[in-house]
């Protein structure tokens, strides 16, 4: 087992990195730049090193730097968390090289998928369902006689892509050449390579992805499925599992595809299967898969009862995976919210300022992933998450019962959040009946079938009345009972620091 | 005690140990049942109604969060304020971020849905088109510079 | 289903209610004595209702208050908790007389099941096996008899009793007199009763008892087992489920044996049967039953995987209970740790105190129920139960590391805890290896086989020079760049706050 | 600067950006690496070892967390103090509490291990025994009056 891990994130990941590696009795090395000094996971590891300026690719984007940092700090292994690096064959290669061991899979793998195209052509030959497309286009003129073939409404998106950039949806012919520009130049400005293939945009599909995770000595499992259908700006914000769409058939014949897909990258370590769902037809194409831990994970490890950062860093370590498929079964229904510092309002555009409130709803069955705490600086510079509500319950009503209570009770104070949306969308009867697609959002704002506020409640009186009460109770006396009860941890020197006020 | 927040005012004055605040001409008498300033929490009973509320305050700006909803509000002089989404004739930008490119400079005649630059925050890229053609008058900001939510960035001439 | 209850308890068990009842969509009414006027129950329900003097029979023993408050506010039922009224069944007659809803079994139940005497006949009567011993006896003479019969050890305890109240050890005849005399004395005050029975005293025993669930259709089940055996003064600090002792053929016994002493006295809602369990002989005797929900009951609900609260307002309104036995199964292994403001090196007295810091831990698998925070006032009133610190993961050898973990970060300060007592037994390889019988706490300390200080750490120096320091370090300008970073969720006010401290 | 606990003397001296303290004739150099002192919370660097620590602090008293383990230590003038544990001839309160009953009266000649009075505290009863024959001095409780942990009860005579 190794002695030290250099964390390469940041945020609630990082955190969630330390805690397992803290359970399992191995030091910490967080890295940081210079918006971060003050973050709760530098302030969690055992050590931290300062890789340098806000950009991400003077930090924790910075290859070299990270590597150095892990060698210097003579820590064994690098987890590179979700986004930053993780993706990345040429890092996790150079972490190899560097007699580093990098928590995930090969690079080979990470390679073999991280090319739409090419993993298209691999999902095809390995017998995996892929959406009607075609990969290597060039001209324009190709592209349209592709489209036209596939039919329209078409999707053409970067080959080297992900995390929805680089895509755009195309209705009609006419759309076509300006979409294949912009996407380009997104793809070339993202991943630094402009190809595009283009496939058949299934309107109503649904995102189920299925976890899978394999060792280094040829075993390899499924973990059932997310369905991640709630996603604004094609990114994800509410996911659940089990998913109420599959049955058991439909769950058998998916996870079997997700293992296939795995075995044909000779997958080892945690990975996900991203998949399109036709739930009409109960079809299903492979979309693409992420060689790397997802932000929802926590779904996961709590309906399967397994800790999948614990397991990383085990089977990185050479460890055999002890289990099963048969071992696994699903207990119970686990919702995840995406407590994101952004304006529905707005776009759902980025929202950043200081931390003024930030309470975490908590309870049986509650789980936050986060990395903020009130005084926390949310910057432009990084993914505006600020925290992961996770909730898990005996069945989908309890969960979703539970989910709506605890984000009525998260508190955040300071940057614009996305907490009173998503209650607006869970309070949905789509939500509560399944049928929720990818596009559902946009659509239903669109066409005013979500309301972003509550009409039952007389709130913005109340919000007015507490507004302009704390300026009078807070600032005269009456406040002084409550005030006089309370008890800081450091009395004798709280004076001192009244003068510095 | 009147206050306002964005257009609406809110006049607030004791009465015994309650409170009667009046808003749209109508007078509700409210109690304190308890307030934490330094948690920044209050428990009101409102018309009969207790509510429990969380209100934060930065400079001008109220958050207050009851019954699991936030709103912000921004405190005002009272008078009418011009919404700056509204500034006539400029761009303004949509989030926090920093400028990356710059496609035009003062006096270009651009059109109407024509990109006139992009920003970045967040792993996200934005760009800010031409609403109309016409000219541009004036540029505020220029490549690698941060800019704030809603500073204007550029000055357009019909 | 009820629209509003009254929760007769406070303090955790208050606040767990209360999250159920709010998940349900019903309203709540807390109750409160002097001491807890700004206790966290009060503030977290709907209502509050002040029931009297700091003295639990001014207010939480209270029947006629309790009852009068529940219908002034107009709830329809009265949820008791532990402790305090919840096994008296007088109390839940006269709830149910004032025509509110008992939220537990019937008055008979608890009547049946209250006297240790009686319920010990009933349980041999339907095949329940029951630790040899004799019930009726009056004479010091008949003791003296009856304990020659059965062979010391032999306990005498309280057939009212409950607790570890009246309850006393004797290892010969000489000490019987003295010991009868003053379990009696004891039984008298805190029953009420000075009924007393004999039985043999198992030395190496484990405590072992069996979650059992019915509702009033009949319908009754057992949610398997928790080992509680990690005890000081006859009282639980550490269970954990599964119990590392039972057989899969034994489980299936005791299962059974719950569910027929339950029937036996038709048994409804949440109750516990305790066994005393030999790990030697793999024998098992019934010791009492619980009827009531029980402290431990988060292990349960993890492991089972369903929520005992809830279930337990649904089944009072009347709800069938839809799951058989070969519903549940056991997923993964839960341990409980109750962090209690007491001092182990003081004979585990209480300590009293205002808590200056209350750091609770988190990460996933860890559930923390409590109800205290910074600036609680914890009164020699009540039970020195701070908070109970609740761990799941897929095994126990990971349960037990993310436990230590876990009791690691919990920072109390202002009133001595048993947290590093806690940190000592788990680490001690008799726990590890499932040897801790009732007795091992009280022989451990007495051996010294239990260190309380881990030798490994030079601790003591780290702590002295970190409260010198803090001195100089917070008091000085030193400080100033961390304090500087601190957003108050109220800093245009907190000037007027710092001229009134 | 010198500050006692209980009865060990810590010298600590700026010494640059850092800290020489000095503890049983042994010196140590200390970095502050990050101090908290609303949360309470120091990060340092003893000795080239990386240590987080929690202190509060009530009047003399310092409670301080480090690694897991908690301490409770008294600010002292340096000179070795009585503990009150072994005030002479006295009994003292083992927890903080209410007397339940007293047995005995100024005078009473007591058997070792007699029960002289009760208290309680949080479900518990404590019986407060002679801890060897004597007679009663003085009584400074009585029935139904709360006292803190340490307080002395009741003056024994040999």
């Amino acid at each position: 087992m190794f002695n030290k891990i250099l964390i390469a994130n940041r945020g609630e990941i990082a955190i969630r990195i330390i805690r397992a590696c803290r359970e399992l009795g191995i030091q910490t090395v967080a890295v940081y730049s210079e918006a971060d000094e003050d973050s709760m996971h530098v302030h969690l590891a055992d050590e931290a090193v300062f890789l340098g300026d806000a950009a991400p690719k003077e930090s924790y984007l910075n290859a070299d730097k990270l590597i150095r940092a892990a060698l210097d700090s003579k820590a064994d292994a690098i987890h590179p968390g979700y986004g930053f690096l993780s993706e990345n064959a040429s890092f996790a290669a150079a972490v190899e090289s560097a007699h580093l061991t990098f928590i995930g899979p090969s690079a080979d793998s990470i390679r073999a998928m991280g090319d739409k195209a090419e993993s298209k052509i691999a999902m095809k030959k390995a017998g995996v369902p892929t959406v009607p497309g075609l990969e290597g286009l060039e001209s324009d003129d190709d592209f349209k006689k592709a489209a036209k073939e596939i039919g329209y409404p078409v999707l053409v998106k970067a080959a080297a892509g992900g995390g929805g950039k680089g895509m755009r949806v195309v209705s009609e012919e006419k759309e076509l050449t300006e979409a294949i520009e912009s996407a380009r130049s997104e793809a070339l400005n993202s991943f630094g390579d402009e190809r595009l293939l283009i496939e058949k945009y299934l309107a109503n599909a649904h995102h189920i992805e299925f976890q899978v995770f394999g060792d280094k000595h040829g075993n390899l499992v499924h973990l059932f499925e997310r369905e991640c259908s709630v996603q604004r700006r094609h990114q994800k914000i509410i996911e659940e599992t089990p998913s109420p769409l599959l049955t058991p058939e439909i769950r058998e014949q998916m996870g079997q595809a997700a293992v296939a897909a795995a075995k044909a990258v000779n997958y080892y370590n945690a990975g996900t299967v991203e998949f399109i769902f036709d739930p009409i037809l109960s079809s299903f194409f492979f979309l693409e898969m992420n060689t790397r831990l997802q932000v929802e994970h926590p779904i996961t490890e709590l309906v399967a009862g397994i800790d999948l950062v614990q397991w990383q860093i085990r089977i990185a370590a050479g460890e055999k995976f002890p289990f099963a498929q048969n071992h696994f079964h699903q207990h119970g229904h686990a919702i995840e919210c995406r407590v994101y510092a952004e304006d529905p309002a707005n776009g759902f555009l980025p929202s950043t300022g200081r931390l003024l409130q930030f309470i975490e709803p908590r309870g049986p069955g509650i789980r936050v992933d986060s990395g903020f705490t009130v005084g926390s600086q949310v910057t432009h510079f990084y993914d505006p998450l600020l925290a992961k509500l996770i909730v898990h319950a005996e069945n989908r009503e309890v969960a979703l019962q539970r989910m709506k209570t605890a984000l009525q009770e998260f508190v955040v104070h300071g940057v614009v959040t996305n907490i009173d949306f998503m209650q607006a969308v869970l309070r949905h009867e789509d939500f509560a009946n399944s049928r929720v697609s990818t596009r559902w959002v946009e659509s239903a704002l669109e066409s005013g079938i979500l309301l972003l506020e509550n009409p039952q409640q007389a709130v913005g009186f109340h919000h007015l009345i507490a507004a302009a009460l704390a300026d009078v109770v807070f600032v005269s006396g009456k406040a002084q009972s409550a005030v006089s009860n309370e008890t800081d941890p450091f009395n004798p020197w709280r004076k001192t620091d009244n003068y510095r006020v | 005690m009147k206050t306002t927040f964005d257009t609406q005012t809110i006049e607030i004055n004791p009465s015994g140990d309650n409170y009667a605040v009046t808003l749209d001409g109508k007078t509700v008498s409210v109690q304190v049942l308890r307030a934490d300033a330094k948690r920044g929490r209050m428990d009101l009973l409102i018309d009969g109604q207790r509510v429990s509320a969380h209100v934060s305050s930065d400079l001008a700006k109220r958050w207050v969060t009851v019954d699991g909803r936030t709103s912000m509000l921004t405190k005002t002089s009272g008078a009418k304020q011009g919404v700056r989404h509204d500034y006539a004739g400029g761009l303004i930008a949509p989030m926090p971020g920093q400028v990356r490119s710059v496609s035009v400079g003062v006096g270009d005649v651009v059109k109407k849905g024509q990109t006139l630059l992009t920003m970045e925050a967040m792993k996200m890229e934005i760009r800010i088109q031409a609403l109309k053609d016409g000219v541009v008058k004036a540029m505020y900001v220029s490549q690698g510079q941060t800019v704030e939510r809603e500073q204007i960035l550029i000055e357009m001439e019909a």
